[in-house]
């Protein structure tokens, strides 16, 4: 039974990503998109990666998808559908993607390796990682490096959005006036909440800086949306300070563990909070990141001030 | 001395925090040249270290393969972190020059944390053993590309920035695609732990092909480098000389520490001359594409796409300890430092000529040689180490694999190498030709002093492949500290 | 047959529908989209690879894996998105 | 099975009921405004169905109360964006213009 629901989520998974890239219309083609990325956070519910569907459904469809759409309205949804490659292109490709998706499935299906890879030795080290979630040990003590250089990434994208801002910046729409400044005021302390809930749980159950940061995100978009949209300049030190501070607050919690150890390696009775205090760094400057690159796909990033 | 859990690090943390400062506060002139400097130095405890002690580890968060990540510098790790010092260094320091002009924009505020952003991913990437954490640090190294790529502030370099981050995209994530296979057949993501793991079978080689895929698109190789002319010959002139000279070697290096680490017992047996042919059809490619351009920095960008291909040949001449394929990975290593130190310093020294002439176009710049004599010999000189003149490091690298191909009778690699140098000494040439020939304005003296100035980190960038040739192919040379790498033979240098 | 396998192929056939898109494709934002679900295709295969072992918990590494790869690849597509609005406006200067 | 817990089955299968009456009214419906209603069909009583199904199925008061919470806020939501959407299309009607859905 539950390998016949499997099957239909998996196929219809394939379907809706080729009828996504098959949209006559690209705000329709990006509105299947968005629809793919909420199906797939269910399938990853079904290989039990609670962590992922959260984030999938936070950033992979829901960022996105807020990316995207500001991309579409910058540029205007009158895109014509696009030309045809010529069939001297379009068929050699056609048959080496098929003959790659040929390989790969021959190669998973006779080759499934029958391995457990290292989810015995990472459960046994929870005890001294400082939680009880095994993908947050994983993200931010194991492989703690990994997601320092990841919050770099972030940080740097955000600044590259900024060396797009050229002109006066283009006004968003105030699409529900007073009532979505009646709805922000009265859920902020909800979403506050919210968002330090997550952090706090990321700790045992699924959550953690990345659906916090993209909750932080969204926020960030409906104010920019709303009545009084804030300003979004690189000549604000404000601005450059919290989007640093995730990456900056997260090396310097590396660096204070080498006076008794490696880069990184909290001493066991200390992780927890050392995680923590890593986590609602980063969460603020993952928030401040989805807002500026929202913005910079809107065209609504500020200049510097003048003199 | 400065223990090892510090110093091996040190090299990615420096630069960090740099980019972190300069990301909050735009650095003064000055200060950027002392950050330079200091930066610089960074993996100065680490190289005092693996001479005294040889391979030294640091195994981040203390947990060690395969549940953690593991640092390892060997002695080429510690020749490459020297490398980005040099490279990156000057380009900063002439960068810092620029700054002083009055026409320093609001974009150069962004120009400092990216450029110590790129520094420390480049040093990450040679200092990780770690597959993925390869992947997240070659992902840095290409968003802070493009954020560079994207200061000119033209329609073409925004154009030539998004091609290069799509390509980047994909190739990363075919890439990551062969780590996941690499992971469930190896059951780690360490290196040596996932080389010994593996057995030859079809998890294997489909893990190896989609990591080659993922990488030969970030290294620009022949069919897969249509992003590089583009982005390369429309940046500032040391971005240009950062990207060619340092970036494309960054992603080759994960190239060759894959090989020689093992995988190469895991290969299907075309694989080694697919990548020689796609390398020997770049080099003709790329040298033929660099003759017919008529803007300087244009004839530099395809002249990187084919001295990339000079450095896949290795994997069609073996590269075994001994016999006729000796030397070729040590020739590979001469030729990958020898393009990225004068490619740096020919695109700076383009920079010199195109800032002056108004235009990087080869008619603009007839007769430069008399208003900027330092300029043009600066690119002189890296134009012979690129063509491949005695005594530099692309000397020495293309005779190794000269030899190595003559010896195991492949023509057709032999063939490419030769058509190759020729190629390169055709298309420097050519603009060197139109700087020394011809009348142009008359010489101003003040230009000149201030230039010459400004050129002194230049012309040393110039000269270091010449100097360390001698260097590196001694016996006692950082090659042979630890690496997995074969030694070069005795006497293998003329 | 189990589930794991099951939407590891699933994702290797998404993978391929957007890599398909991503050479096809000739307007920038469908070739984006396509990256997209490339992406989303091979975070599939690897999350499903980790339970490939129906007992016990599943592995979290590469659950850690595709975290910071959904990170960097939405990083990489904002930066894309906003290029190409950009370029516009620049393309739209220059005529 | 506890009567409570036959309800509770009861009410998520009606909530589907809903959301599938959605579906149909979103593809079927002539404008926006018509597939604004459907989907205000989702969000209210379908969301509604299937929480109050849920709640009634956990054993955890507690986790009975979370599931609510989530029902009120996506109703608020609903309503604000709702709002939001129709005073567009209100304001592009006024002014002549094409309806645009995106």
């Amino acid at each position: 039974m539950t390998l016949a629901f499997d099957a239909l989520l998996a196929v219809a998974l394939v379907l809706l990503a080729d009828a996504a890239l098959r949209q006559r219309r690209t705000s329709e083609a990006v509105v299947q998109f968005m629809v793919f990325g909420l199906i797939t956070a269910l399938a990853w519910i079904r290989v039990d990666a609670p962590d992922l569907a959260l984030t999938e459904a936070a950033i992979g469809s829901g960022v996105t998808g807020a990316l995207l759409l500001a991309a579409l309205r910058r540029i205007g949804s009158e895109i014509p559908p696009s030309s045809r490659v010529s069939w001297w292109i379009r068929l050699p490709v056609e048959a080496g993607c098929l003959a790659l998706g040929g390989l790969l499935s021959w190669t998973l299906w006779t080759a499934w390796p029958e391995t457990s890879g290292l989810a015995a030795a990472a459960h046994q080290e929870l005890p001294r990682s400082g939680g009880t979630n095994p993908v947050t040990a994983v993200v931010l003590n194991y492989r703690a490096w990994d997601t320092l250089l990841e919050m770099a990434v972030l940080w740097v994208a955000a600044l590259c959005a900024f060396a797009l801002r050229d002109r006066s910046p283009a006004a968003l729409p105030d699409p529900a006036g007073p009532v979505l400044r009646y709805y922000l005021a009265r859920m902020m302390p909800l979403f506050g909440l919210t968002i330090v809930y997550l952090v706090w749980v990321g700790a045992r159950a699924p959550g953690g800086a990345f659906p916090a940061g993209a909750l932080l995100g969204g926020i960030g978009v409906l104010l920019l949306l709303g009545p009084q949209p804030p300003r979004l300049a690189l000549g604000s030190r404000t601005t450059r300070f919290l989007l640093a501070v995730g990456t900056a607050n997260f090396l310097f919690v590396a660096l204070a563990m080498l006076g008794h150890g490696e880069l990184l390696e909290y001493p066991v009775a200390q992780a927890k909070a050392w995680i923590l205090l890593i986590e609602f760094g980063c969460t603020v400057s993952i928030g401040l990141s989805f807002t500026v690159l929202f913005a910079g796909c809107a065209g609504h990033l500020h200049g510097e001030p003048e003199g | 001395m400065i223990p090892a859990e510090i110093a091996v690090p040190l090299p990615v943390v420096l630069p960090l925090l740099a980019a972190l400062g300069f990301g909050l506060a735009r650095p003064h002139p000055g200060v950027a040249r002392a950050a330079m400097l200091l930066l610089a130095l960074s993996p100065a405890p680490l190289l005092r270290l693996v001479l005294q002690r040889g391979p030294v580890q640091a195994d981040l968060g203390g947990w060690g393969p395969p549940l953690g990540i593991r640092l390892d510098a060997d002695g080429v790790t510690v020749l490459f972190l020297l490398f980005h010092s040099v490279v990156a260094g000057v380009v900063g320091w002439v960068a810092a020059g620029e700054d002083e002009a009055p026409s320093a924009t609001e974009r150069s505020r962004l120009f400092w944390p990216l450029l110590a952003v790129a520094w420390a991913a480049l040093n990450a990437l040679v200092l990780s053993r770690d597959l993925f954490n390869l992947y997240v640090s070659l992902e840095l190294i290409s968003l802070a590309g493009v954020g560079l790529i994207l200061l000119t502030g033209t329609a073409a370099a925004a154009r030539a920035a998004i091609d290069y981050l799509l390509l980047a995209l994909v190739g990363g994530l075919l890439y990551l695609l062969g780590v996941g296979f690499a992971y469930a057949a190896a059951d780690s993501l360490d290196l040596a732990q996932v080389t010994s793991a593996l057995v030859p079978g079809p998890l294997a080689e489909t893990a190896l092909v989609f990591l080659l895929i993922g990488l030969c698109i970030k290294s620009a190789l022949f069919p897969v480098h249509t992003w590089l002319p583009p982005a390369h010959a429309n940046a500032r002139a040391p971005v240009s000389a950062l990207l060619s000279g340092l970036v494309v070697t960054g992603a080759y290096i994960v190239v060759l520490r894959l090989w020689a680490s093992g995988f190469r017992a895991l290969a299907p047996s075309l694989l080694p001359d697919l990548l020689a042919g796609l390398g020997a059809l770049g080099i003709v490619w790329g040298g033929w594409m660099a003759w017919r351009q008529e803007r300087l920095k244009r004839i530099l960008a395809y002249s990187t796409v084919s001295q990339t291909g000079y450095l896949f040949l290795v994997y069609g001449l073996g590269g075994a300890e001994a016999g006729p394929a000796a030397g070729v990975w040590a020739g590979t290593i001469a030729l990958a430092l020898g393009h990225g130190l004068s490619k740096a310093a020919a695109f700076l020294a383009a920079g010199m000529l195109a800032a002056r002439a108004g235009s990087d176009r080869l008619d603009a710049l007839r007769g430069s040689v008399l208003t900027q004599p330092v300029a043009v010999g600066l690119f002189a000189l890296a134009a012979a180490n690129l063509m491949g003149l005695p005594p530099g490091l692309g000397f020495l690298g293309k005779w190794l694999l000269f030899k190595a191909a003559f010896a195991q009778g492949q023509w057709a690699l032999f063939s490419a190498l030769l058509l190759g140098t020729v190629l390169a000494v055709m298309y420097l040439v050519r603009p060197l030709e139109r700087m020394l020939c011809g009348s142009a304005p008359k010489p101003d003296e003040a230009g000149f002093r201030e230039g010459a100035l400004a050129a002194l980190p230049v012309l040393g960038l110039a000269l270091l492949p010449f100097i360390v040739s001698w260097w590196l192919s001694g016996p006692d040379s950082l090659l042979h500290v630890g690496s997995v790498l074969p030694a070069l033979p005795e006497g293998g240098v003329p | 047959m189990n589930s794991a396998l099951l939407f590891s192929l699933a994702g290797v056939w998404i993978a391929v529908i957007g890599l398909r898109g991503v050479l096809l494709e000739i307007d920038l934002l469908r070739r984006i989209l396509a990256a997209g679900v490339l992406g989303t295709g091979i975070f599939l295969v690897l999350v499903a690879m980790a339970r490939r072992m129906p007992e016990g918990p599943p592995d979290p590494v590469p659950h850690g894996m595709v975290l910071t790869g959904l990170v960097v690849s939405v990083s990489a597509i904002g930066l894309l998105l906003g290029l190409m609005g950009r370029l516009r406006d620049l393309e739209e200067d220059e005529r | 099975m506890t009567p409570w817990q036959w309800v509770g089955t009861i009410l998520v299968w009606l909530g589907v009921l809903f959301f599938a009456s959605t579906a149909i009214g979103l593809l079927r419906f002539p404008d926006t405004l018509c597939r604004l209603h459907a989907i205000a069909k989702a969000d209210n009583p379908g969301l509604g169905c299937v929480v109050v199904g849920l709640a009634l199925l956990q054993d955890n008061p507690l986790d009975a109360g979370k599931l609510v919470l989530v029902w009120g806020v996506a109703l608020f939501a609903s309503a604000t964006s709702a709002f939001g959407l129709a005073r567009r299309i209100r304001r592009a009607r006024a002014s002549g213009g094409q309806e645009q859905t995106s």
